[in-house]
């Protein structure tokens, strides 16, 4: 029983220590107290925070926001990665266009999103997903050309067709390389609903942030940066229950 | 402009700048040798920001010496993060005559006046800065609640012609250069200015550390010096400020040509100087509207020395 | 029925080079008709099955199966490869009822079949292991317990009982001959033992290396159905064996 | 060859798009592609623009190496070590979502606002793929392999650097071409903040002076620095993984 | 010398069932010893070598080479895997070359090493080949080349000639044979060929199944060098053959 645990307890000693650091710096280090609260005071303002139903709302508001955007990326990077996988001059063309739209920083294109889609969900939801298709859509484009030749053969020869052989040999042979894209797109995802609630936004935890910044109200921009970090813990946490759910059988897994 | 051999020798200080209309800065960063002390005394590394609020965040961590600040900023920069500073100089001011930042609304919009915006969208640059003071006063004159009657949004000043244009919003706050721009290409029509609330403001200034003055006085009044002399060359020479101006923020001549150091500027005080009587009623108008936490005295930014115009 | 006409295959190798794998290889096998291939290591047995499998494309030459070109895999002939190549992510059931489903039939149907395929091949204890948890000849039975499964019309089989016991081999040979010899499947069979050849098939391909080229192939005239324990009294049995034995050595001793 | 032509119609195609787009929308936020096209032989022509393009550059090489460097090793050390994954993998998630711009005030403290928190940006950036997918590709190392080189009496960092490395490769060039795109992201936006030279720096002060024509000069410039370190990144993947036998033989199995 | 000393292994299946492979196997080999192991598919043969060669970790028991306990893998103990195992990314030279660089050797002196191996197992014509251009047999003799090259004092091969055809493997068998018999290296052979067994082995370990276990050592007393022509003719080895085979049988029938 107590080595179930053992992960788990691995896992928190880094961020004990982190947070172990902090502490010593902001008690005992030379950095002005306003810039860097203790993390006692930064966890009972969080506590309080969480207490509040506008602020509850915040977290909701971003956590739409993300889910939706990194869905939609996820579906647009999938399929287009199926469609070049199959088609040899959908290959070509969006390998290219890949090459020439994935290193535009789509953050430069925000304000003009604002202006088409508007301040609200919509613009951020087009960004987040703008920016969690490319590494899906890379990850998943690989993995597939990577799959081992002859399973495929094997499949093609029961009568597979090409589409039915791509979907159910090429595709879970290739699932533990789109799965890998799919957690670096999960974080990506994160930092861009952030930051495009940073830039313009009325809700939001990036909003809560950055008016706490501007305001110079420090424990409350750190709120919204442990409540990330939770978050990330929280989709690690349940992307290895899915991942160990969908790798039953997989050498790797 | 120094040899490498003296440079050893000279202390740096960082300064932290914006874009537009920080005119002093530009000149010492595109003329140096315009600068005796500049680079004999000492010398600049430039940083550049996005805003005044990042600015004064990176004075408080100690990674600037000197920055430009606005008074909401400031206010807040000493209330919250505890930043100790002296206004040294004036940059550019909204006083009658001339410019002032102000909300446009599209020419054949049925708005007319503060009643008509409710349930509109309305822009401002950042939520919750400095011109939220005199839109809070222009909609609660009129009976309006900013936070529940009107839909505010942020959108930087760059943006604001293309959103009111597009409908995105229904009144967009403007502000130089752009100003210019969305009049000369007409369509849009002023709603209200800052000026209808608060004749004078101090826009923004040059602030330099309390542990950096006084740790080095002389770098600091070196720097205050030049700074003044910089006021003075720029008002001196129109043509020659619009090229630096337009080499720094690559706002095309022409476009410059048309407003730059006209009434429909805003105003530079000779050598500097700043009005710290224009910063307390500011400071006071935000205190009323519970934009600040209490009452804050503008003199405390005063240094009894160190202050533009010095010659 | 199988053409396959003047086919060559050049390969372009990594280090720049190109290599003559097969060249000018002509056979044709009649409909039933069961073919063993053997040869030497290298010689090009399993880069020919593959070109008839459609996976591989011949630099000339072509392969006809009853007048069509071969222009891609299809469920008419049926593969078994020498590295396995099971899915990973399928149970030992799930592999083997993959092609049964395929053609349509329902999953209850598709795993009763899977079943009898894995009695056949000893296996029905492990249907719910995963691939990584057999041992090489269990891999192995699976492969070939795929591929009967979904019946194909033609047999394509590389080396399919190499890495099986003696004992575990014969009960495949025979449960092999026996469904062979109840609907007649057309098989093309790479192995390097020389007595399964003989017992198994109609005619035997020689193959020799450097190019890969047919040396010789030998009708094997015994009487079906053929039993292991009679056949190898048989001195009919024993010359074929000696004569291909025979054959391979010369073969093997002319190109080294 | 087709490489090219494909290319050429990709531009083509994304030209027309844009175009449409302007025409459409009519923003002055979004102008035509052959205003923005204009722009480029103006900023190539400006001396401090081209100084930006090799400080963001050289930046963007220094982050981008240290975290290919880092990442490879972490990601290969998680992936090998189970321990060494319930470890560092809960540590890697609460920092990796965390904007790096609501850490500026406390970075510029320990950093500057110069360069170093920059590369960390991009560092940080870039890392992020390189550790996931070389752990995947640690993972998904035959086992067999790993054993027949501990035979021949190699010890474990020697398994890590001469076996696992090699025959993670192909899965950690995923991970390098994702994060050769991400770097170019995070070197631009790295600049947002703190600016001094930089490409970013040129991106960013248009947008606020709404010089919409040269914004779009240098996005394209940003597309067209990241195709050609792109087609770069190509040429050294291919070179690195002649052997896989999941380079040859795509026709069939594209189908 | 190798002591197996009541080893036992048990999987834990991905289906959360529990599988016994290997249940309290005695056995020890002393040195320069040649031991092979025979069996069915599946009892375990793998899995032993594997635990003698320190890569997978027994549930009981413990295997001591030269008294000392096996906690890992290590360069007196050489294995030949049954799935080959090369370095995808390095050529036939540098994957044969490898293990001699470990050792500390020159390159020079590492590749003409390598060299010598594989003209041994006759590739020397596909030096710079990668694996994957490789049929399977070729594979499998690189596989054996690498691990003869770095000179193991123990080898642990599994199934090391099941890919060849039948003239490759007697000459590698002839080969290994001489090597054995010049420095008496200790051997564990696993094959499914009896013949092959009696001929090269001291003794022959005959396994059964469910669960792994050892049924029967055949201890050979004929004498070396052997020759293989004379010894099929030999009536004493026509006797181990039929015993060992009749042991199998009876091992397989009970299983079945
Ligand atoms: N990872 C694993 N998980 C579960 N069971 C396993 C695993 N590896 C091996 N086994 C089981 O252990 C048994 C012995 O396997 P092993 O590979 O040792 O057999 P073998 O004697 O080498 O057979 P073959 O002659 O077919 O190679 C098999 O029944 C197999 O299913
Ligand atoms: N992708 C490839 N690139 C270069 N050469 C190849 C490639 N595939 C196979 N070859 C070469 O083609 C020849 C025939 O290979 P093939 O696998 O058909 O042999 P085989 O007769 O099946 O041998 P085995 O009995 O050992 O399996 C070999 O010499 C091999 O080196
Ligand atoms: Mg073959
Ligand atoms: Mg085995």
């Amino acid at each position: 029983m107590k080595s179930r645990y053992a992960p788990f307890v691995l896992g928190l000693l880094p961020i004990a220590a982190v947070i172990g650091i902090w502490a010593a710096l902001a008690a005992y280090g030379t950095l002005p107290r306003a810039l860097l609260p203790s993390p006692l005071a930064v966890f009972t303002r969080t506590l309080t925070l969480l207490g509040d139903s506008e602020f509850r709302m915040h977290i909701a508001t971003t956590l739409f926001r993300l889910a939706s955007g990194f869905a939609i990326g996820l579906a647009v990077g999938l399929a287009l990665a199926l469609l070049a996988v199959l088609d040899a001059r959908a290959r070509a063309l969006l390998t290219a266009l890949v090459q020439l739209l994935a290193p535009i920083p789509k953050i430069a294109l925000y304000p003009m999103l604002i202006l088409v889609m508007g301040f609200g969900d919509a613009s951020k939801i087009a960004l987040v997903a703008a920016e969690a298709a490319f590494p899906i859509y890379l990850a998943a484009f690989q993995g597939l050309r990577n799959v081992e030749t002859k399973l495929v053969w094997a499949a093609r020869s029961a009568g597979a067709s090409p589409l039915h052989a791509l979907f159910f040999v090429s595709v879970p042979a290739a699932l533990p390389t789109i799965l890998t894209g799919c957690r670096v797109a999960m974080i990506i995802s994160c930092i861009v609903v952030f930051l495009s609630e940073m830039i313009s936004s009325t809700e939001g935890l990036g909003y809560v942030l950055i008016d706490a910044a501007r305001n110079f109200r420090m424990i409350d921009m750190f709120a919204p940066i442990i409540l990330i970090s939770a978050l990330g813990l929280l989709l690690s946490a349940g992307f290895n229950m899915l991942r160990r759910r969908l790798l039953v059988g997989y050498p790797d897994a | 402009a120094t040899g490498p051999a003296l440079a050893q020798d000279v202390p740096t200080i960082r300064i932290g700048w914006t874009i537009p209309a920080e005119d002093t800065k530009y000149l010492m960063m595109k003329r140096p040798e315009l600068f005796p002390a500049l680079g004999s005394a000492y010398n600049i590394e430039w940083v550049q920001f996005q805003g005044t609020a990042p600015m004064a965040q990176a004075m408080i961590a100690g990674a600037v010496e000197c920055s430009t600040q606005s008074a909401l900023v400031l206010a807040n920069g000493h209330l919250q993060g505890g930043l100790e500073s002296y206004v040294v100089a004036s940059h550019v001011d909204s006083t009658p005559g001339h410019f002032s930042p102000y909300w446009a609304v599209r020419e054949d919009d049925p708005i007319r006046e503060v009643a008509d915006l409710r349930g509109k969208t309305v822009s401002i640059n950042v939520l919750g800065s400095g011109l939220m003071g005199p839109l809070t006063m222009y909609l609660e004159e009129g009976g309006l609640d900013p936070r529940r009657d009107i839909r505010l949004v942020e959108l930087g000043f760059s943006g604001s012609e293309d959103a009111l244009r597009s409908g995105r919003v229904d009144a967009a706050v403007m502000n130089q250069p752009f100003a210019r721009n969305a009049e000369s290409a007409g369509g849009v029509r002023k709603l209200f200015s800052t000026e209808d609330v608060l004749t004078t403001m101090v826009q923004i200034f040059e602030v330099c550390s309390k542990a950096f003055v006084d740790e080095q006085p002389e770098v600091a009044e070196a720097y205050v010096r030049d700074l003044t002399s910089a006021m003075d060359l720029v008002l001196a020479d129109r043509a020659q400020t619009i090229e630096v101006a337009a080499s720094v923020t690559n706002i095309p001549v022409p476009v410059l040509e048309a407003y730059y150091m006209t009434e429909n500027d805003f105003e530079r005080y000779e050598g500097g100087a700043f009005q710290f009587d224009a910063l307390q009623d500011m400071f006071d108008l935000y205190t009323r509207i519970g934009m600040l936490e209490g009452e804050l005295d503008a003199q405390l930014f005063r240094h009894p020395t160190l202050s533009a115009p010095l010659r | 029925m199988i053409a396959i006409e003047n086919i060559s295959k050049r390969f372009k190798t990594t280090g720049g080079a190109s290599h003559l794998a097969l060249s000018g290889i002509e056979l044709s096998v009649s409909e039933g008709e069961f073919v063993s291939i053997i040869g030497p290591s290298g010689c090009g047995k399993s880069t020919l099955l593959y070109i008839v499998g459609g996976f591989v494309e011949a630099s000339e030459g072509v392969v006809r199966v009853d007048g069509v070109p071969v222009s891609g895999p299809g469920p008419d002939r049926g593969p078994v490869f020498q590295e396995f190549a099971l899915f990973a992510w399928k149970t030992v059931l799930q592999n083997v009822a993959y092609g049964v489903r395929l053609k349509g039939r329902s999953r209850a149907e598709a795993e009763a079949r899977a079943f009898e395929l894995l009695r056949m091949v000893g296996l029905e204890r492990f249907a719910s292991f995963y691939p990584k948890e057999l041992s090489g000849g269990m891999k192995q039975r699976v492969a070939i317990a795929r591929t009967l499964a979904y019946d194909p019309g033609i047999l394509l089989m590389d080396e399919p009982f190499g890495a099986l016991d003696a004992r575990t081999r014969s009960h495949l040979q025979r449960d092999l001959l026996r469904i062979w010899e109840e609907d007649r499947k057309t098989v093309l069979f790479v192995t390097h033992g020389v007595d399964e050849a003989v017992f198994l098939s109609d005619r035997v391909v020689v193959m020799g290396a450097g190019p890969g080229r047919i040396v010789d192939i030998v009708t094997i005239e015994l009487e079906r159905p053929r039993e292991r324990a009679e056949l190898v009294l048989d001195r009919r049995y024993q010359e074929y064996v000696a004569r291909i034995e025979g054959m391979i050595d010369a073969v093997e001793a002319g190109a080294a | 060859m087709k490489r090219v032509a494909s290319t050429l119609l990709a531009v083509a195609f994304l030209i027309l798009c844009w175009e449409v787009a302007h025409r459409s929308l009519g923003l002055a936020a979004l102008p035509g592609p052959f205003t923005a096209l204009a722009q480029l032989p103006v900023i190539l022509g400006e001396p401090s623009s081209l100084n930006d393009i090799f400080q963001s550059l050289r930046r963007m090489a220094i982050g981008y190496g240290l975290a290919a460097v880092f990442g490879i090793c972490v990601g290969l050390m998680m992936g090998r070590s189970a321990v060494f994954a319930h470890l560092l993998n809960p540590l890697l998630m609460t920092i990796y979502p965390v904007p790096k711009g609501a850490l500026m005030p406390i970075l510029m403290i320990w950093l500057g606002v110069g360069d170093m928190s920059k590369i960390l940006v991009i560092f940080l950036g870039v890392s992020l793929p390189v550790i996931f997918h070389s752990m995947q590709g640690a993972r998904s190392v035959n086992e067999v392999v790993v054993w027949s080189a501990a035979a021949m009496g190699m010890g474990r960092g020697g398994q890590l650097l001469r076996v696992v490395l090699p025959s993670a490769l192909p899965e950690i060039f995923i991970g390098l071409r994702t994060g050769l795109v991400l770097a170019l992201i995070t070197m631009v936006t790295s600049e947002i903040v703190a600016r001094t030279d930089g490409i970013g720096n040129l991106l960013f002060n248009s947008l606020d002076m709404a010089l919409y024509d040269r914004m779009f000069g240098a996005i394209v410039l940003i597309a067209a620095m990241g195709y050609f370190l792109d087609l770069g990144f190509d040429r050294v993947r291919a070179f690195f993984l002649s052997w896989s036998p999941a380079q040859q033989s795509l026709g069939a199995s594209g189908g």
